[in-house]
């Protein structure tokens, strides 16, 4: 796959309506808002080339738009985000924006009337609403609605719907509403009713992107020479869902997802329950708990089965993960993270969950442990998630997050011929005698005899086993054999695990490490200290449990050794666990966000310096 | 292809019934294995799935598929297990605790989704396996390990729960009636939906008796009545009582007492819909002066959760234009890069 | 010591309603407030707490003692709150997916304990919060954004499971309706035990106009019964419909019409312990012809959980020789090593 | 504290009955099993000294007693088990058992009649309940039951009720039945009926130890010179329950227990809920998370609130323990750990939710970890864990198991006034400004204000929160801030935590390390080897999380470490992540049982040899 950079240190906002609908003044609020907390901010305010052309029609767009971030020196040339107040208004600006890019939509004027003026169609909308990520709602009327009771009439109302967009995008990026309001204070003096009604507009807005749990996209993109083929846009959650449903037609079985909705892994389920082509069974639970249940009842009634998750509901997963674990039965996994701890920041993105998905069952229950590192990669991990779990009868998780899902860059699509091939160990009738918890002795995998085949009828369960008959033991020896085969089996993964690659320069003392979503920056970072001629390497991690057999000897080669990480530290922890002998330094940042390029750089430097 | 026919003793594992002496639960492994063999089922398609307790050690002793689930979880490991594969009949085994203390809330969405699983509740007012502690039927006032001074909760009433969950079948039967229960069994098999059949049941260790007031030579004639749908809901040694309408309430009369005619007795109808007349017959209890009802009380029609998915499902493909992998792949809009 | 007097305003938090424009929630937010100036405790003596989801953001508007649960957990926050504190008076804010969802077995299971606690559910059918997927109550068909080919679940009616719980008070109303809301609330919370406040929300995002053929000025009169202990079930823009018995079953007439006199109208008795005919007002349907019924549909008298507690413990401190730690560390059998 | 040792290695068990039930038969087929295992085994037969004694009178007791082990040389003098088939049987042998032993008795047969006939009343047995483990069995109509369909007559079938005995029995310590039922084939060759009749009333028997989760009492005796002072015997889920009240009383806190039945915890809820005289009030949740939620509850509201659970139901709980972190409400979970994954091994023993109690959160969600050693001092660790969860606001993960749960020793009553005192973080009315999420700027301990108090209204939640003032707050560097809070307030713990003390021979060059109930196993054979002239030294930790603060320093005064724990490894892997620079050896033991001094003493030979 080609490689990636993330671009989210610097983001263009665009801001769209027509000619009365104020973004000019709302584009100015935003970024001064922007430069007073910090942010380098470059502006292009683009006026409607007529002066008083029809309302509502293409000529009359009137626009603004802004590039902040650390390092910005134009205004940028395709927005990350784009407010169309009118279809006019996204008509005009929808070529300038980036692919998978969010476009918030004052939905009570996309009409059928405006449309018209436009020039263009609804139907065209639905092409929107796949490539990009739509964030709908009705400005105008919920501006009214806030402001009921102020007094003001209709039209006075509406106009503040700019400002019920401005607190959208506020809310977006965190950015404080103080300096907006104080403006209108002072601007409003003497009516402090319509400065009132401005501001309540603003923070109505900004309450609603929050209540809604609306999300931007990361914005993720090639960046070395793209190779041939056809590409689509794709975002991780949906990524995540087809891998799943590749597996499953690969490995030639029926797929089952019982699920439960939670930012920001509801789309997941949203997306399989679409997939009723595929002939998907996407099974609703009640909690996430029956998430996982049916799920391991569909495995054991013989389907690719998995369950999908944030945080909190993999904690309430965690008794049903053991049940999978002794049972031995093939289950995906996966956790998309979020800020924690409990409800935390449930919009926000987080590597926290890494110790809780390790290590977070009762008894000794290991689960091999996998994650990805981009939006589109989703897919392979998701795939490959699903050729463990059913090539090595075991569950398996696969941790993505907040940054992930909601991120989308190009993606060549794969062909299905060309995916790895599954070989599941479904036991066929008449295939000779069967005990359940026999193995193959070179990966200590069991056999998986399902439900309506003839002659294999057997019992398994929560309880202890025996050693290959499966019957209830409560031998003490037996429950150590058991346990070391499952712990043993896990590990084996070892053995069919890609070995950890190096990237950057190999000749360096430093050695940066780091897995799941930090990827795009972090490989960054080090091509570009590299550029400047500083000696960095970098390793990433896909396969965490078990390890990459060769991590040892990796890191062997490097006098220094830095772990980054979104959490305070729990992969250098886990390192710690499996090569103590290395002095893990840790670079950490737990603010809902992903680092920065420009921080890393900072921090390599550093530690190179600080010999 | 016919199925091969089968006895009872098909049925039974290899595995030893570990239940203790005169529990309740093995005369209730009898009449499955005995509805089983009677069924039109293939071995092999019976899948046999449980929580934790005594009562859901129970797949162990069938020689059918079983899975023996966690603790609460009965009803969405079946649930997986049928949406998953609808051609396998699927059989709940669940006490009062696992059903309704910890797996309450799943227990009451099955019903609701009206997942095509036969559900049979042991309901011997007690936690069993872990030595005597209340369950949400223990009787208000109960003296358990937890509850040394009585109980302060009034019980579920599992049939009313199952109104409330807007449940299509539901049947109670005892453990001692080998017979009465196969028989219920099968006809819960053959409906369409969650068919719910609580069984009272003697767990001869904690809660020794608890029905005796029903089941007793003395008393049973009176205390109990045997619905079946179509016929007058009378009982008594000679079936000398019955129950009649009084407002929106039932009441018992005697026939031939105060001018009351064998033609004045409510009628049976299990398949109406309107779930009121059931749920009051479900209520019924010794304590108010009725017999407590048994057999089939609520058998209604109504399409089942795992059917109306496949049939979305092809319902779906028939129209999409994804019919695999690749396609969708290639949905939408996409570019090529020469 | 008498209590202060309080206006709703008393009750406002500083921190700022951050439900869309329009929402429901927000005319719930003041008949909650109107109800609990009017009551008699302490602005101190009030727990809010909550599950999650839209709805179970209410506690941080409200200035009182508040508990933002974890999703689902509302009724059990509640029962722990209550039980370990009798004099407060909690109110539990709960949304249809956290109560019936993800949070319902604690539901039910705080309602047949009957832990004294005022349980407002916000019905929207819909998860607000999570961008609108379906819920337990959303209609069998409807298209949302798990269902896009239409649900093939049957809905909760909550009231139907209030009932099947054991349910001793359960009252309907609708979040426009401030005044009634507000009266309802002040029944609920005088009443002693589990009070279950269905109100009927709009969300005006995922799930706008649910409730029209309810609200709609053309079909409210129709479409709407408000009952009333004591007075008959009478309906209509000016009264002129009513609801008899017919059976088992209820049944609208038109008084005047076929003879049908205003006293052939049932009276409503919501203390009634026989739920069977406050499950049917429960679940009378516009799409059967019916009215939707309003108000406190049944309010039955029941000890309460925390007040048996207390009682119990009472009741055994008064018998037991052990009144301390030490008492305890010493009681039973021990020796002395000198 | 007088040292305990804890002798399990050898147990002594006594049949007796009438001189009709078989008791020799039946020890003699004990003793043969056991030998047969490769225990060594000693019997003591003891027959009534009359011939022809009336049935049911203590004269006609006959008894058989056997002491199995690795090193038995003698028929032991008290006994660890009696089975007691009557009421004189009882009364003949009670003196003999050792406190807090456990006593099966067949309780059809403890009638009023024969307890007339053994010149004994039925009030007796009431305080034998108190003092020792009973187990209750009515095996005379339970075996009747179990032969109905044999055809045997009803005296017959009565007879093998000793058979019922001896499967409980063998139940209780594993054993296999194969060789007793081997004996039976070919006693009774020419009658199989009896034969198979004897079998299944075994097999029964065994079975419904089992069904009912019996469980042997582990003993435990205090061996060094007894203090002066008024001693009882207590068991560990006992313990734990009483250290809990003990510190609501002293802390002059209502207590409340949120709870749901599970083996081996049960015994903490079934005692809270007797204490309805001491105005503690006992939840039984409908099911795990209930039970903690309620605790959390309860703690808002102005209680000393606990949860009390085994592995699978801390699973259940993960979520909620997170709403405690982040809401820093006081609450004790107790764990009482078995033998898993999943349901496992539920009545045997196990160290392996070590993880689970550290990690198993979503988010980053620190909570202080502590582990009792012996069953009486569970009584002070739930003492400690409710007085660091009252005085630092924070939940407070108390890990016991199953072998302390039901373990039983001597133990001197304390006197509540020597017991520490306990400053909780209650706001009183009327004390000046409120601010929810103000802190002690030493402990970083918030303030609690419960409902009720004037003036003091505030809400909390699972959302994140703003320093000092607990807003909802999603600024990004406001999480960040918040979660070292979180952090720190528990590492900070380590200032008040007692420091690591060094027992056996500190000159020496092995360390070996261990925690919780393995306790008296390790100072066993730690003593031992010293008495042989071996030099050996013992870290035993009861603080986990945060670790002692000169862990480092008493580590360091070692050459060799080595970690013994029941699982796979996970205190070894937590130190690991702590100070990496040791080199961990580790022993570890996964069958459901506790250690025996006898292989750790081996072990710790076989480490010092080779250097
Ligand atoms: C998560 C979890 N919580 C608690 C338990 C302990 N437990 C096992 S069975 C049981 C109750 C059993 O009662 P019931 O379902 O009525 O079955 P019975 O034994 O009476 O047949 C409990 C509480 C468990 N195994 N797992
Ligand atoms: C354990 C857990 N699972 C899932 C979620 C995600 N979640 C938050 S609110 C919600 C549903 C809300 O629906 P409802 O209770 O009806 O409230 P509404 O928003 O409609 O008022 C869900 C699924 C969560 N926060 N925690
Ligand atoms: S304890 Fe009760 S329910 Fe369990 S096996 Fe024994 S008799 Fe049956
Ligand atoms: S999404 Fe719906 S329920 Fe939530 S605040 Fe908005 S209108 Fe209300
Ligand atoms: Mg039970
Ligand atoms: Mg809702």
């Amino acid at each position: 796959m080609a490689k990636k950079i993330i671009e989210v240190e610097e983001v263009v906002v665009k801001f769209a309506g027509d000619s009365g609908d104020g973004m000019q003044l709302t584009g100015t609020q935003f970024s001064n808002t922007s430069a007073l907390i910090g942010d380098v901010v470059s502006t292009f305010p683009d006026y409607p080339a007529e002066i008083r052309a029809p309302q509502g029609t293409v000529g009359g767009v009137s626009g603004f738009q802004l590039h902040f971030g650390k390092i910005v020196d134009n205004p940028g040339d395709y927005s990350d985000v784009l407010v169309a107040m009118n279809p006019a208004a996204l008509k005009a600006n929808i070529r300038w924006v980036k692919d998978g890019g969010t476009i918030i939509i004052d939905t009570d004027s996309f009409t059928d009337k405006n449309f018209e003026k436009a020039g263009c169609v609804q139907e065209k909308l639905k092409e929107i609403y796949e490539n990009y990520n739509v964030i709908e709602a009705p400005m105008t009327s919920l501006t009214k609605e806030a402001l009921a009771d102020t007094g003001l009439d209709n039209k006075s109302m509406a106009r503040s719907k700019n400002m019920f967009a401005l607190g959208m995008v506020y809310c977006l990026f965190d950015r404080p509403l103080t300096h907006t309001e104080a403006f209108f204070d002072s601007k409003f003096k003497s009516s402090p009713d319509v400065a009132e009604a401005n501001k309540k507009a603003l923070r109505h807005g900004f309450n609603y992107a929050d209540t809604i749990h609306a999300m931007p996209s990361y914005r993720v993109q090639s960046a070395d020479s793209i190779e041939k083929g056809t590409y689509r846009n794709m975002n991780g959650n949906t990524a995540t869902a087809w891998g799943l449903l590749a597996a499953a037609e690969k490995a030639n079985l029926p797929f089952f997802l019982g699920s439960y909705p939670i930012t920001p892994a509801s789309e997941i389920l949203m997306e399989i329950s679409k997939r009723k082509d595929l002939g998907a069974k996407s099974f609703q639970a009640e909690d996430e708990i029956g998430g996982i249940v049916t799920a391991i009842g569909a495995g054991f009634a013989g389907s690719l089965a998995a369950t999908s998750t944030s945080g909190p509901g993999l904690a309430l997963k965690a008794e049903a993960i053991g049940l999978a674990v002794i049972t031995e039965l093939p289950l995906v996994i996966v956790n998309v993270q979020r800020g924690g701890p409990s409800t935390g920041l449930p919009t926000k993105t987080e590597q926290a969950d890494l110790f809780q998905a390790l290590y977070g069952r009762n008894g000794e229950s290991p689960v091999p442990v996998i994650a990805a590192s981009t939006p589109s990669n989703c897919f392979d991990y998701a795939y490959m998630a699903s050729k463990i779990a059913l090539e090595h009868m075991t569950p398996v998780l696969l941790l993505t997050d907040g940054f992930l899902a909601n991120g989308t860059e190009p993606w060549k699509i794969p062909s299905m011929k060309d995916m790895p091939a599954i070989k599941t160990k479904l036991k066929k009738a008449g295939s000779g005698e069967y005990q359940p918890y026999a193995r193959d002795p070179k990966t200590l995998v069991r056999e998986w005899a399902i439900p309506g085949t003839e002659g294999y009828e057997h019992r398994i369960g929560g309880l202890e086993k025996m050693d290959v008959t499966g019957t209830v033991s409560y031998v003490p020896e037996n429950h150590e054999v058991m346990t070391y085969h499952r712990q043993n089996k896990v590990e084996k993964l070892a053995e069919v695990f890609p070995e950890l690659e190096i990237e950057g320069d190999k000749t360096a003392d430093l050695l940066v490490i780091s897995w799941g979503s930090t990827y795009g920056h972090m490989t960054t970072a080090v091509r570009e200290l590299n550029k400047e001629g500083i000696k960095v390497a970098h390793a990433h991690f896909y396969y965490i449990n078990p390890l990459p057999k060769n991590t040892e000897e990796v890191f062997s080669k490097f006098k220094k050794h830095l772990v980054c990480e979104i959490n305070l530290g729990q992969f250098a922890a886990y390192l710690n666990t499996k090569y103590p002998k290395f002095n893990y330094k840790k670079y950490n940042k737990i603010q809902g966000l992903p680092f920065t390029v420009v921080e890393l750089k900072q921090k390599f430097k550093e530690i190179i310096e600080n010999k | 292809m016919s199925n091969p026919t089968y006895t009872f003793k098909d049925f039974k594992s290899d595995q030893e019934v570990r239940w203790c002496p005169g529990c309740g639960d093995t005369a209730i492994l009898m009449a499955v294995q005995k509805a089983m063999a009677e069924l039109d089922h293939k071995k092999e398609d019976y899948a046999v799935v449980s929580g934790i307790g005594c009562s859901s050690r129970f797949p162990y002793y069938m020689n059918t598929y079983g899975f023996h689930g966690i603790h609460g979880r009965a009803g969405v490991l079946a649930s997986g297990v049928k949406t998953a594969n609808p051609k396998l009949s699927v059989w709940q085994i669940t006490g009062d605790g696992d059903a309704l203390a910890i797996g309450g809330n799943h227990f009451i969405h099955e019903i609701r989704r009206n997942v095509n699983v036969n559900i049979l509740l042991f309901n011997n007012q007690i936690y069993g396996l872990t030595k005597g502690q209340y369950s949400p039927t223990s009787l208000f006032g109960q003296i358990t390990k937890t509850s040394p001074y009585g109980t302060v909760e009034q019980p579920f009433h599992p049939g009313e729960l199952v109104i409330g969950s807007q449940g299509k079948f539901f049947a109670r039967s005892i453990d001692s009636k080998v017979k009465e229960t196969t028989d219920i069994l099968i006809e819960a098999e053959k409906h369409i939906g969650a068919s719910v059949v609580e069984i009272l049941q003697n767990c001869v260790i904690y809660n020794d008796g608890a029905y005796d007031i029903i089941t007793s030579k003395e008393t049973r004639d009176d205390n109990q009545i045997w619905l079946e749908h179509g016929k007058p809901m009378v009982f008594g040694k000679d079936n000398e009582k019955g129950l009649v309408l009084n407002g929106f309430k039932l009441k018992v009369v005697k026939i031939g007492e105060n001018g009351i005619k064998e033609s004045d007795i409510l009628v049976h109808d299990a398949t109406e819909s309107d779930p009121s007349l059931h749920l009051a017959l479900i209520n019924m209890r010794v304590k108010d002066g009725f017999p407590v009802a048994f057999g089939v009380i609520r058998k209604v029609k109504s399409a089942s959760y795992e059917m109306l998915v496949e049939q979305q499902i092809e319902e779906v493909k028939a129209k999409s234009k994804i019919k695999t992998m690749d396609d969708l792949l290639h949905s939408g809009s996409t570019w090529l890069v020469e």
